[in-house]
């Protein structure tokens, strides 16, 4: 595992002790908890859902390797999401992810090397009123054309 | 039960028809490396047959984990049902006798059935080593 | 207060509702998503700080949330449906719409329309096609023609509320169940021709019936609100604005069923709808509506929420089991069904977030008025996210039957730039795509079903003549490919390699005979998929290449994209007829691959050119043509 | 008790067997791959699909997978009709694409006569996805690999995809897999599986190599069986036997 931030295992604890212990079904929810707090699913956070809830380290891994919403890499600190639903695709959402290769060399679930930045590819956010939307940390762009996403972004709207 | 599969070391002259017949009968292209029976010198001229004993409380049976070694209540005979086996081998190393060998090409296990209730070692052995007895 | 009885609820009713009554004007200013982006709460903030000053006796109402607090992010409320012409600004009980409104044009409301009672003309919704200003939002064409039952209380009252609910006369129809059978409760609904609105469209009446029949110790009520469907947004406008109306329906499920225990999965990309649920939930809770001896009878129930990881399969329902229960998404084939052996392996009824909508309404009503509306095989209205090129973007609900011309045209208000239509895409990936032939079906199950498409959860994606057939059948399979589960064979391999034949033909690498392996896998994928997601995922290809082979053939024959959106066989060139040298197209090329000076003729430099669209997209002269 | 007609002949079925158990019950031939009568069925290969319908269909069919399919009275299979055949093919057809070095893929795919070539995989795996091996691992309580990813990404990894820890190295994975795509080396020494090295227990006689360490740790705490079993191979303790047993029958 890439040396990558230290892990913050007080917050984690504090997830662990939401879910009762043995509690199998409580998986998907404990896992989202804990990206919740920490941004993403360090090693250390799996195998303590692991253990905690009493189900095999494999299981957790495959559950957390699944579902798109769990990241295994830290994430940068805004974390940008350019919907691809219908609408935002034909409306050119492909071409705003190009802007990001082009002009901050990352590709979708990519982190820029300064962690300032991930990019996220998401399915319709229902938002297609705004297409091509993307959605930067909290903020909705909306109406992104063509060459235009780095700016918004760095000017926030 | 009718009939008990039964050993007579005395008559063994050490032959090894046995080991043959049931490589034959049982195991891939004759291989005698697969007969469920085994010939073993014990001393001058003397002679022990060894197989499986198909043990009551079968430790094979009970170390399987998928119960793909079964009673077979007709002949008493413990069986393998080939289409149950995993391949796991706890069967080999659990048998307290070396009456199992676990073939790694098939990935199956290999022991005695019996042959369903009429031993073709017993039709072979020429010395009345090996018996069916009531 | 807790109620006991289901008439101290029906006293608190009428009286939050005379109280309502009195209220001289309320605004309501839609947040929904799109409001909201567009400065809804800057609206809402300049709104109340200008009637603080002039102390109005009114009601402003940030409909249908009221903690315009929290972050922009978490907004994403259920809406007032207009996407298109937001922020909204409904004032009742005028019924004045004011669209596209600004904070500095929210002082002049206060002012003009909330003091002295005369309406803004400039802020009205003017229609493109006679330019007359249309004050009330009835008269609308895009509100005129629908009819609301799922979406009733959507953008109309405050969701975290559970008076305003009550005010308006929830649960009302739980009191009124608790009065009925089961069994009439689930004669209502077979009467009322109900049937599920997640796409399959199996009658929910029979749905609960079997469950009821089926053995076991434990039943489960399910609402299915993993809306995975890009382009479909209406449970989730629908869970975030009436939130109380959902939780109503599955209790009255419960009763009917005779379930302790329900849950609604609410898809990962929609964390507003889990706070407003939770709230709502707690709520009940609080008011003895779930829990234990709901308003005094011996119905236990209780709702957990379950919150999905981003995974589009877990919207076919033996997978949302298996997540709910704690594990990989992965479907299981239904040869068993799941009324009968479903979550924990117990009889379960799963029905999606609309269809729980309805239920109210129909006990309310009874199932004879529900079934009056709508088509013989198919009661009832219908809520569509109607998006795409069309003019009027936004969620509407319409009787099943009315013709697709008049959701895209009427509704709609046609396509953007009044360009020629050339499909409308429904049912999600799992569906297909419509044409022009097809415009005036009656929207219903079975109408979308011969016609090779399918209802779907809604989503309705209109699209012109610069959208590739060809494309959209790929962008349908990219996203498949990357939702898939990946377990069996038929969908895992299959689907990988519909998408490759696309991607070549996207690229001008196609052959000659490829489209008849493309149609066999297809077909082949279609029945030997394991679940629903992998049955269904040809679909786009399918359809399209049943109405749209000629597109396919130029791709593959001449090595041309006929609506200019493949990029490796596109080419853009600037007409020297039509190009008036605006200077527009320059601006928008984010390569800067067009050069030409004011009134003067553009053109491509075809070595810069990403082939992106943008000129094209802004050309307001048609200059900009593809070969 | 019900009847079922397969290919035409009828058969006696119990409620909750499936098409597959009948069928092979009564020796017709379903071609499976991840089918194993030991581990719960999970229908993903799909080689298994049979055509069925039923009196009062009113002649539709469907085709379903006979290894999840529970027989009901009156049911009609086919197991190799035209669609059945079309199917069987097509999915030969595309594994042989996921995983073209594999020989069995390839031997099942000519003998349903492979018809058309998809775009091939060039990774080398020879993995099917018919999780035998998870499965297998999963019954025997090591739960050491698992299904991780999705989609076409979907692969066997043990967590992490790093060393396989809760593996005890008992080889059953290997074993089972249909394709040979699991590696595992061994030496006389060691075992290799999963990027992890397992020591052998050897037998105090002949020194040849029995089972993992680990292996028999696992067993012993969770099969209960004394600990000498596993210290010597199965000829020595023949052999040893053999002079034990000659002295008991003097």
């Amino acid at each position: 595992m890439a040396a990558g931030p230290a892990v913050d295992m007080k917050a984690i604890e504090g997830v662990l002790g939401n879910h009762p212990r043995g509690a199998t079904d409580a998986l998907v929810h404990l896992l989202q908890d804990i990206q919740e707090a920490v941004n993403y699913l360090p090693e250390e956070a799996i195998r303590a859902a692991a253990d905690h809830l009493e189900v095999p380290l494999g299981k957790v891994y495959a559950v957390a390797t699944f579902y798109k919403a769990f990241s295994l890499k830290p994430r940068g600190k805004t974390i940008v999401k350019v919907c691809l639903g219908t609408t935002c695709h034909i409306r050119g959402a492909p071409v705003v992810v190009e802007d990001f290769q082009h002009g901050l060399g990352i590709g979708p679930g990519e982190t820029t090397s300064d962690m300032k930045y991930t990019l996220e590819v998401v399915n319709c956010v229902g938002a297609c009123a705004l297409a091509p939307v993307v959605i930067a940390g909290e903020k909705y762009l909306a109406d992104v054309k063509p060459g235009t996403i780095l700016k918004r972004l760095s000017k926030g709207k | 039960m009718e009939k008990t599969y039964t050993v007579i070391p005395k008559n063994c002259t050490g032959c090894r028809t046995c080991e043959l017949a049931c490589s034959m009968v049982k195991g891939v292209d004759g291989n005698l490396g697969h007969s469920r029976i085994n010939i073993y010198p014990t001393g001058p001229d003397r002679f022990m047959q060894m197989t499986c004993m198909q043990c009551i409380d079968a430790a094979c049976v009970s170390v399987c984990p998928t119960d793909a070694l079964m009673r077979n209540k007709e002949t008493d005979a413990v069986e393998v049902v080939e289409e149950r086996c995993i391949g796991c081998a706890l069967c080999e190393t659990a048998c307290p006798f070396g009456h199992i060998h676990f073939d790694e090409l098939k990935g199956i296990p290999l022991k005695c059935d019996l042959c369903g209730g009429e031993p073709t070692c017993v039709r072979f052995c020429p010395h009345r080593a090996l018996e069916m007895r009531r | 207060m807790r109620f006991t009885t289901p008439t101290e609820l029906a006293d608190k009713s009428a009286t939050l509702a005379s109280t309502d009554r009195k209220i001289k004007k309320r605004v309501l200013v839609c947040s929904g998503t799109g409001c909201a982006a567009l400065g809804a709460f800057e609206v809402f903030d300049a709104l109340v700080e200008a009637a603080d000053g002039a102390k109005l006796d009114l009601q402003i109402e940030l409909a249908p949330c009221a903690d315009h607090a929290e972050p922009l992010y978490a907004t994403k409320t259920g809406c007032q449906g207009f996407c298109q012409v937001g922020p909204l600004v409904h004032i009742q009980p005028d019924d004045i719409l004011y669209t596209k409104v600004t904070p500095k044009k929210a002082r002049e409301i206060v002012e003009q329309t909330l003091q002295q009672g005369k309406v803004i003309d400039k802020l009205l919704y003017k229609n493109p096609e006679t330019g007359e200003r249309i004050a009330e939002r009835s008269k609308i064409p895009f509100y005129q023609n629908q009819t609301t039952i799922a979406l009733e209380g959507c953008g109309r009252v405050a969701a975290e509320s559970l008076d305003a609910y009550l005010a308006a006369g929830g649960f009302a129809p739980l009191a009124k169940a608790l009065t009925l059978t089961p069994e009439a409760i689930i004669g209502e609904v077979v009467e009322s021709g109900l049937r599920g609105r997640g796409g399959g469209g199996f009658a929910t009446g029979r749905k609960w019936r079997s469950c009821v029949a089926a053995e076991g110790d434990e039943r489960f009520v399910i609402c299915n609100g993993d809306e995975g469907d890009p382009g479909a947004f209406m449970d989730c406008c629908i869970m975030e604005g009436d939130p109380y109306r959902v939780l109503e329906g599955m209790i009255i499920c419960a009763l009917a069923v005779g379930a302790k225990r329900g849950f609604i999965y609410v898809r990962n990309e929609y964390p507003r709808a889990v706070s407003r649920l939770q709230a709502a939930i707690d709520a009940c809770r609080a008011a003895g509506l779930l829990g234990d001896n709901i308003l005094g009878s011996d119905l236990d129930f209780d709702i957990r929420i379950s919150r999905g990881g981003g995974a589009f399969v877990c919207g076919e329902s033996s997978a949302l089991m298996r997540s709910i229960e704690g594990n990989v998404g992965e479907p299981r084939a239904k040869y068993v069904r799941s009324v009968a052996k479903g979550l924990y392996d117990k009889p379960t009824v799963l029905n999606n977030v609309e269809t729980f909508a309805c239920v109210p309404a129909i006990i309310r009503e009874r199932g004879k008025w529900f079934r009056q509306l709508g088509t013989e095989g198919s009661a009832g209205t219908k809520a569509f996210c109607l998006v795409g090129k069309v003019v009027n973007t936004g969620l509407i609900e319409v009787p099943m039957g009315t013709p697709l011309r008049d959701v895209v045209f009427g509704v709609g208000g046609g396509i953007i730039n009044d360009r020629p239509f050339k499909a409308v895409q429904t049912g999600g990936p799992s569906g297909g795509c419509l044409s022009e032939e097809h415009l005036d079906l009656p929207v219903d199950f079975d109408a979308l079903t011969a016609a090779g498409s399918m209802m779907g959860s809604g989503g309705m994606i209109v699209m012109d003549d610069h959208t590739c057939m060809v494309d959209v059948a790929r962008y349908f399979l990219k996203f498949l490919l990357e939702e898939s589960c990946g377990k069996c064979v038929p969908c895992r391999e299959g689907i990988f390699q519909l998408h490759a034949m696309l991607d070549a033909f996207a690229k001008g690498e196609g052959k000659t005979g490829d489209l008849a392996k493309l149609e066999r896998l297809a077909e082949d994928v279609q029945v030997g998929a394991l679940c629903g997601l992998g049955k269904s995922a040809p679909n786009p290809v399918l359809s399209t290449l049943r109405n749209f082979r000629d597109e396919y053939e130029a791709h593959i024959e001449r090595k041309k994209c006929p609506a200019g959106v493949c990029q490796a066989i596109t080419t853009f060139l600037i007409d020297a007829e039509k190009c008036t040298g605006c200077m527009l197209c320059i601006k928008a090329c984010p390569t800067e691959a067009i050069t030409g000076q004011k009134k003067k003729l553009h053109a491509i430099n075809q070595e810069l050119c990403t082939k992106c669209g943008a000129c094209r997209l802004v050309c307001k002269d048609d200059a900009v043509v593809t070969t | 008790m019900t009847q079922i007609l397969i290919d035409n002949r009828k058969f006696n079925a119990e409620e909750g067997e499936t098409i597959l158990e009948v069928a092979r019950r009564n020796q017709i031939d379903i071609p499976t791959l991840c089918h194993h009568e030991a581990l719960e069925a999970v229908g993903a290969c799909r080689l298994c699909t049979v055509e069925i319908t039923g009196e009062d269909w009113n002649g539709s069919t469907k085709l379903v997978s006979a290894c999840l399919y529970p027989v009901e009275e009156g049911l009609i299979v086919q197991t190799r009709s035209e669609g059945v055949l079309r199917l069987r093919q097509t999915v030969l057809d595309l594994l042989m694409a996921r995983c073209p070095e594999s020989t069995v893929i390839r031997d099942l795919a000519t003998q349903h006569g492979q018809v058309t070539e998809y775009q091939q995989f060039t990774d080398g795996s020879k993995c099917i996805m018919c999780y035998l091996c998870v499965r297998a691992c999963a019954k025997l309580g090591c739960h050491a690999i698992s299904a991780v990813n999705r989609g076409t990404l979907k692969e066997v990894a043990p967590p992490f995809h790093e060393h396989a820890e809760s593996c005890v190295g008992c080889g059953t994975c290997a074993t089972i897999c249909p394709t040979g795509h699991i590696e595992m080396v061994d030496t006389a020494e060691t075992r290799t599986i999963w990027k992890r090295e397992f020591e052998f227990v050897t037998c105090k006689v002949c020194g040849e190599p029995l089972i993992t360490k680990a292996y028999r740790d696992y067993a012993l705490e969770n099969r209960r069986l004394p600990n000498d079993y596993y210290t010597v191979c199965s000829a020595c303790k023949k052999s040893e036997l053999s002079g034990h047993f000659a002295r008991l029958s003097l």
